[in-house]
């Protein structure tokens, strides 16, 4: 390690070791964060970054290693512990409540008085004060329900700040925001490290990492591989350290040549059963060869977009169509006659909705297609056409272990993905839907998932792409569509766009950045 | 408890079967009911247990399907005769006797058919006559109640005979009644029976005629609680709240089991329908130190006045099961 | 990716289950040394009174048969992700259905009509005493376990209303319907194989028949296989067109199906009469056996042999020791409690052993 | 037909109070996420312990001692094998369910040798109706005194805690800290586990309070309402709590109105027989059967969506193994 010693350490680990169950989570890990710095955790998906902080914050008990606090050993052996060492921390999902106000969730276990109505009038006047000193207005009486993912966010920051923490770490802070949201929240951690407080941020985003702190610490597969500063580092030394070799940044692709119109949507509209509109007059078109993508901050109706064309979502009004067969509000059609259309669907989260992880891989891999008379007899299913089918799949797109017969919960993330994406594939389809190919896959299994969706569309299929990670909409597609707030606000050719721009019509700001610019 | 030394009692046991075994079954509600069962126990089994020295076998089914097979079980180890307690035996015993031609049954309050069952059946309306006759004469209000438990013809018999015994002291008498259920367990409610006597009692009864097994217990209670006079019934429950008990309406199963058993001793068992009536001292009115200060002279000789008259026949009550009804004025 | 260590079947199908049954027992002999009676002998008594003779086996494989019906009704359901607590209703509902037919077809038609006619009734009724509440969960959202419920009470009323008003022969006093005409009983095996008599009847094979049935349609056909799915995972069902509602309302049929053909072995095979209260509490230990059987019919069946063992144990012991068949009840919550409730008291520690050990194994010689 | 009235508001009350009791208890457990169905059993244990103890003691305040003891420790029983060991809610309610029959019986029986009675109480060993001050001083007023008189004296102390029980459950769930963590840890226990209070504890707590205040309705059921314990005497006023809870909305007051609308229409199903609506004689088990049908269709949604606390009957696991 190599970091000097002028600064004193707001915060040391020692041999921290965590195993959850057979997942060894975090395997001995060091790390030393200087008082007063920001300082960053990289690592992919899985490396075990979020599982650090939590025992930090005392969510896990480590199995082995030591904690220190100021120079001082640190128990945490409950979030209180963590909490009276100046410990605060906003969790990667909002540990929120949702039907209770913004005053009850920071007051909520920090309570000055047992009476209710004290504790809260007392906390009205801290939570005032902190609001001016560091820029972050909430509405203390509005239900968290009601409040935009952002200032819930900030929420959180108050209640570790009402804590009284002294070292704030935030785990994947600006996944739910956009470029400009990012921003404001990056402003308020530069405030915070000012007035003394050590801040640790995780993401897995370089570009943040190098635009904000101090010092940076990678994790891979549950270790520390590195402790950098920032400012002698750069993007491609972090991501080979990351991912632990150099890395192919963007997949060759040849010109698409699209052809005929294979979807079709027309003023579609979808409100959801609160009475939000989620989608709000989408028109576009997808052809055959070509990869159409959707770009925007989570939550603005990608998901959203993708069941219901799907057909696991009804609309709400106006219609769409694969080749000629239209469906409408008045004429829906489920997912299973979606599918008879010749739709594929890659669903975005294929632990909860592509795969039932409690059966085997071989029923797994006909889910949508159980009702195929390739798998049925009249009453009966054909159950050894059914493992036949699945092992030769497996075998196709090196699934491992091809064991037809394991349980699908017991194949790695990349491995899953495999098997979903054989099982809607090979039926041929004309239209593919996919979202979120490559969330939480190994890289080695991304390239091959990326290089097989360019081939898919070389073999003329349209492709509908749905992903939150820039890169990837870059790499794949041919055109890009920005949602934002359940509207088309952009439609661009991959060729002509930068990742720039497309941040600021994510952010819908575009408009008004071009007049000020 | 119930001490009964043989171990394991299983298929060895059946073989000694000259031997005299007596058996009974006491229905779902136990043997310590106060009620019904008990008197099976207490005036038939421990005074027959008391008087012969001979063993009698107890059982107590949980449940339907138990029942039959108890008996079958009973019949099987060679028990004669067994004495079933209460109507729910019917098919039970119908079917078991079949199967056991030599063994001996007695069914109490129910009838059946068959060349080696014996059918005990009480003439109910006989003693509820004598109550509802000395109810009357106490109320106050001209309001008594009645408190039934299962809504079945035997209980409807009970009340029937209650209501002329009152109407035939004081014609404008009103006599309240309330069934409090349709199925078994209204025999074993003892909150419902509590929230029915309210109810009687809100309406001005001062004496209330529970037949009603366990259900009564909370009719007593009920009827303690509000000073007002409460009837028992089965044993006699005169103890069970003394000051309020007016007195109980006896029928003396136990009596006529202990009869069963010891015909069967004695050699002179015979199967059919015995009727114990007033005169057959099957049912009976009870008068003892619980009660005794409630009764003065005059209403003890009014009672038994009424008495003599039914065992004369000078006073024909009407049985509500002759032909479903309680017309008794058409008579 | 990360080394995955399964636990082996014998850990989770054997080993668990018999450690489970060993600790209830183990705390209910508290209860029988309380009560002094050496659990011992109470175990010998138990075990000889339901299996030491074809009388005894025969009851218990008679209440073995009900359990199997209300267990694989639990199951069905279960796999559907739904807790089906109204068995006991089904049952009783059927009872009607198996009563009607008996009563008014059994006088004019044949044996060989009537008792398939009175199965399918038993069936049809179940399905539609579980179809209200099924549609209500599919379509409005009330939960199953309260509306289940519900329906239990409902079905109890409802019984003592048809029984009492309508079913019961005039004069009658005990609320039972008339008995059945002779050709719709349910032959019984001992009559055919020489045994001690017992209630043990035909609709024995049709319970494993049953057991077959359910396996074959959970795990062999598309319904099932939608069943499942749902149940499972409801997401991943809709991405598969799979209909909810639908598939909800079909898993509560069979799940009610199986759970009124208990009315064929308690009143074809047994009572020969409608009586009120017949179901007698089956519904509700059906619970009890699927969880013990793991919901998998070949558990199922095992645990309902069990299951009633316990039952005729019990009253056997009350015939040797006089003891209430009650305390058999306890145990019968014991063996919920440590099965069901309590299930990863001892799997955790178990399996956790079992895994430290493998992972000891594979992952020494690939990480120091 | 004032009198009328009046009998059936007065019978009510006593016929409502282990309804209220239950659901109190009820929402303890599920504002805190349990499921508990258990509530059943718990009544029924709570109506034994309280009986044998009177019995033996001879004092009614023991029996309400014994009875809130033991609705502890089988609140404890669930809260092991739902907190501590995540085990299913349902499952578990069961268990304790079955459990508490075949105790109860088991108990009585080796202790009483009665068919799983207890003996009737007398005296002090059992609560009796009081009559409250000034009575006969406002006696008469017309409707009023006869009111006072009727219906609101003359119940059991039980039934006046009963009353008492609804704002104190009232302040104690939405005007204390302990209620701010009890709503929170049923509806994110997360959010209770980082904010640095246990859940476990913040479950454990709730089911004591549970127990307690279902101990109570179990006393009141065979040491206040009648003078001793009878197998099965709960006879599923459990599950009509627990419905009466759901209807409530999981709050105090509603809940105390659901549990007086079953209790009427108990003391209607008891009272009124063979009532004719139209020369139509309605037979009582249709009655009877009122709540429970009222039950199916309220929770069809009838009344507007009930929304449950929304990590309730889910085990809380941090750590998925
Ligand atoms: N509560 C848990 N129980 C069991 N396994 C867990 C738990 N939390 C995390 N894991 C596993 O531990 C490993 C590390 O997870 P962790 O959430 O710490 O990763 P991460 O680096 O934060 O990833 P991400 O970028 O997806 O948030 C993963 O394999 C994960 O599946
Ligand atoms: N060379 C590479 N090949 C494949 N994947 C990579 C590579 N480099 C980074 N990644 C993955 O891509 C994701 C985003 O990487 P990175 O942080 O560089 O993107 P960014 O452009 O800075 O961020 P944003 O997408 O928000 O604009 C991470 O999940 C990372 O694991
Ligand atoms: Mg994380
Ligand atoms: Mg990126």
């Amino acid at each position: 390690m190599s970091q000097d010693n002028n600064k004193p350490l707001a915060l040391e680990l020692k041999g921290i070791d965590k195993r959850f169950g057979t997942v060894h989570a975090n395997r001995g890990i060091d790390l030393q964060v200087e008082k007063g710095t920001i300082h960053g955790i990289v690592g992919e998906n899985g490396a075990g970054k979020s599982t650090l902080m939590s025992i930090i914050y005392g969510f896990y008990q480590a199995d082995a290693g030591e904690m220190f606090i100021d120079g001082q050993p640190l128990i945490a052996k409950d979030s209180k512990a963590a909490i009276d060492a100046g410990i605060g921390m906003v969790h990667q999902h909002f540990m929120l409540v949702h039907n209770f106000t913004v005053l009850e969730n920071v007051i909520l276990g920090a309570e000055s008085s047992p009476l209710l109505n004290r504790s809260m009038s007392d906390a009205r006047a801290t939570l005032k004060q902190l609001e001016k000193d560091y820029n972050l207005q909430v509405p203390l009486d509005t239900q968290i329900q009601d409040l935009p993912v952002g200032i819930q966010q900030r929420v959180e920051i108050l209640k570790a700040l009402y804590r009284g923490a002294k070292v704030l770490i935030l785990d994947e802070p600006t996944g739910v925001l956009t470029p400009q949201e990012t921003d404001h929240l990056f402003k308020i951690l530069a405030a915070l490290r000012d007035q003394g407080t050590t801040v640790i941020i995780i993401t897995h985003k370089l570009r943040e990492i190098l635009a904000v702190t101090d010092n940076v610490s990678v994790m891979r597969q549950g270790a520390m591989v590195a402790h950098l500063k920032t400012k002698e580092t750069s993007r491609e030394e972090l991501a080979e350290q990351m991912v632990g070799r150099k890395v192919l940044l963007r997949v060759k692709k040849g010109e698409s040549t699209p052809s005929q119109e294979r979807l079709r949507v027309e003023q579609l509209n979808y409100t959801d059963k609160h009475g939000v509109p989620r989608l709000k007059n989408l028109n576009f078109s997808v052809r055959a060869g070509e990869i159409v993508g959707i770009a925007g901050v989570s939550g603005n109706g990608q998901s959203e977009l993708l069941e219901v064309l799907a057909g696991m979502k009804a609309l709400t009004s106006g219609r769409f169509a694969f080749g000629d067969t239209w469906i409408t509000h008045e004429a829906p059609l489920n997912a299973e006659q979606i599918r008879h259309l010749k739709v594929a669907h890659v669903p975005e989260d294929r632990q909860a909705q592509g795969l039932v992880t409690a059966f085997p891989a071989s029923e797994a891999f006909i889910l949508g297609y159980h009702r195929d008379p390739q798998y049925n007899h009249k009453v009966l299913m054909k159950q050894k056409d059914i493992v036949a089918d699945c092992a030769k799949q497996m075998k196709k797109w090196d699934v491992r272990p091809p064991i037809p017969d394991l349980k699908t919960a017991n194949f790695s993330g990349g491995n899953q993905q495999k098997l979903v994406l054989a099982r809607e594939v090979e039926r041929d389809p004309d239209v593919m839907l996919i979202g979120q190919p490559t969330r939480g896959v190994d890289i080695g299994a991304i390239e091959f998932i990326h290089q097989e969706i360019i081939r898919l569309r070389d073999h003329g299929k349209a492709i509908l792409l749905v992903s939150v990670e820039l890169d990837e909409i870059f790499s794949l597609t041919d055109r890009i569509l920005v949602l934002f707030d359940g509207q088309i606000v952009a439609e661009v050719n991959t060729a002509d766009a930068d990742e720039r721009m497309l941040g600021l019509m994510m952010a819908n700001a575009h408009e008004e950045e071009v007049a000020h610019g | 408890g119930c001490s009964n030394d043989e171990p394991a009692a299983t298929a060895a046991a059946a073989e000694e079967s000259s031997s005299f075994r007596p058996a009974v079954v006491y229905d779902v509600a136990g043997k310590f009911d106060k009620s019904f069962n008990e008197a099976v126990f207490r005036n038939g089994v421990e005074t027959f247990v008391a008087d012969k020295g001979v063993a009698v076998r107890e059982f107590t089914p949980d449940n339907e399907s138990q029942r039959e097979q108890a008996i079958r079980r009973l019949a099987q180890d060679g028990h004669s005769p067994i004495v079933t307690v209460g109507f729910n035996f019917g098919s039970a015993v119908e079917a078991v006797a079949a199967d056991f031609p030599d063994t001996q049954f007695a069914i109490i309050d129910s009838v059946v058919d068959a060349p080696n069952v014996q059918s005990l059946v009480f003439q109910e309306h006989e003693g509820s006559f004598l109550v509802g006759a000395l109810a009357a004469m106490v109320s106050e209000t001209s309001t008594i109640g009645f408190v039934g438990g299962m809504d079945i013809p035997l209980i409807r018999k009970f009340a029937c005979g209650y209501e002329q015994g009152a109407k035939y002291v004081n014609e404008n008498i009103n006599v309240l009644q309330n069934m409090t259920g349709s199925t078994p367990t209204a025999f074993n409610d003892p909150v419902r029976g509590g929230e029915l006597a309210n109810s009687q009692i809100s309406q001005g009864a001062d004496v209330i005629y529970a037949a009603a097994g366990g259900t009564g217990l909370g009719v007593y209670q009920t009827a303690a609680d509000n000073e007002i006079y409460a009837i028992g019934v089965d044993s006699n429950q005169n103890y069970l709240q003394p000051g309020t008990m007016l007195t109980s309406m006896e029928k003396r199963v136990g009596t006529a089991a202990y009869t069963s058993w010891e015909q069967s001793m004695m050699g002179n068992w015979e199967a059919g329908v015995q009727v114990f009536g007033i005169a057959e001292n099957g049912v009976d009115w009870s008068l003892d130190e619980f009660n005794r200060d409630l009764i003065s002279a005059d209403l003890e000789t009014a009672v038994n006045d009424i008495r003599s008259k039914i065992v004369s026949g000078e006073i024909q009550v009407y049985d509500y099961m002759q032909n479903g009804d309680c017309n008794y004025a058409a008579m | 990716m990360a080394n995955t260590v399964t636990t082996p079947w014998w850990m989770t199908t054997v080993v668990i289950p018999v450690a489970n049954i060993v600790l209830a027992f183990a705390v209910c002999s508290l209860l029988f040394l309380y009560i002094e009676v050496n659990p011992i002998d109470a175990i010998v008594a138990m075990v000889d009174g339901s299996f030491g003779n074809t009388e005894g086996l025969g009851y218990t494989l008679f209440y073995a048969t009900g359990y199997i019906f209300t267990g694989l009704a639990v199951a069905v359901a279960f796999h559907c992700g739904l807790f089906n607590i109204g068995g006991e209703g089904q049952a009783t509902f059927a009872g009607l259905g198996v009563t009607a037919v008996a009563l008014a077809l059994g006088p004019i038609m044949p044996m060989i009509l009537v008792i398939p006619l009175a199965i399918i009734m038993a069936g049809v009724f179940g399905a539609a005493w579980a179809y209200i509440p099924a549609y209500l969960q599919a379509k409005r959202g009330s939960h199953i376990v309260i509306t289940t419920i519900m329906f239990n009470f409902i079905a109890a009323s409802l019984m003592v209303y048809l029984l009492v008003d309508w079913l019961r022969p005039p004069g009658s006093m005990s609320s039972e319907s008339a008995v059945f005409p002779t050709n719709s009983w349910m032959p019984r095996v001992w009559e055919w194989f020489g045994w001690r008599r017992s209630p043990l009847n035909l609709t024995f094979i049709v319970a494993l028949l049953a057991a077959y049935g359910t396996w074959l349609f959970l795990w062999r056909t598309r319904w099932g296989y939608e069943v499942r799915a749902l149940g499972f995972n409801h997401n991943a069902a809709r991405f598969a067109g799979i209909s909810d509602s639908k598939v909800v309302i079909l898993a509560m049929l069979v799940s009610g199906m199986l759970a009124g053909l208990f009315a064929v072995n308690a009143l074809l095979g047994d009572l020969h009469q409608l009586k009120l209260g017949y179901v007698a509490g089956f519904g509700f230990t059906g619970i009890a056996v699927a969880l013990m059987g793991r919901n998998h019919p070949v558990g199922i069946v095992l645990a309902a042999v069990f299951f009633g063992f316990l039952y005729q144990g019990g009253a056997e012991l009350k015939f040797a020791y006089e003891v209430d068949r009650n305390i058999v009840v306890v145990l019968q919550g014991l063996v919920v409690l440590f099965s069901g409730a309590l299930e990863h008291m001892l799997k955790q520690p178990l399996t956790k052993l079992y895994i430290r050990f493998q992972v000891k194994k594979k992952e020494e010689p690939a990480h120091v | 037909m004032f009198d009328i009235i009046l009998v059936m508001v007065d019978a009510t009350l006593r016929v409502a109070t282990p309804l209220i009791f239950a659901a109190l208890a009820g929402l303890f457990s599920e504002r805190a996420g349990i499921v508990n169905i258990a509530l059943e059993g718990k009544l029924l244990l709570g109506a034994f312990a309280a009986a044998a103890a009177a019995y033996f003691t001879g004092s009614a305040w023991a029996g309400v001692f014994a009875a809130i003891c033991v609705g502890v420790v089988f609140a404890w029983l669930h809260a092991f094998a739902t907190v501590t060991h995540r085990g299913d809610h349902v499952v578990s309610g069961l268990a304790i369910n079955i459990l508490a029959a075949g105790l109860t019986v088991t108990l009585a029986r080796h202790w009483f040798d009665m068919g799983g009675q207890t003996p009737s109480l007398f005296g002090d060993a059992r609560f009796r109706p009081i009559t409250l001050p000034f009575v006969d001083l406002i006696n008469y007023i017309p409707v009023v005194g006869t009111i006072y008189r009727e219906v609101i004296s003359g119940h059991t102390i039980l039934v006046y805690m009963s009353w008492a029980a609804v704002p104190l459950v009232w302040w104690m769930v939405f005007r204390t800290r302990f209620g701010l963590r009890l709503r929170a840890v049923g509806e994110n226990p997360q959010a209770i586990d980082t904010a640095g209070i246990g859940v476990a504890k913040m479950r454990y707590l709730a089911l004591t309070v549970c127990g307690v205040l279902a101990g109570l309705g179990g006393a009141y059921l065979s040491i206040a309402h009648s003078a001793q314990f009878i197998p099965d005497m709960s006879a599923g006023k459990g599950y009509m709590a627990l419905a009466a809870l759901i209807f409530g909305k999981w709050r105090p007051v509603q809940a105390l109105l659901a549990c007086l609308l079953f209790g009427f229409l108990e003391a209607v199903a008891i009272r009124l027989q063979g009532v004719e609506i139209g020369g139509f004689v309605v037979p009582v088990q249709f009655i009877e059967m009122l709540p429970y049908v009222l039950t199916v269709v309220l929770l069809a949604g009838f009344i507007g969506r009930a929304i449950a606390p929304k990590s309730i009957g889910k085990p809380y696991a941090k750590e998925r193994t």
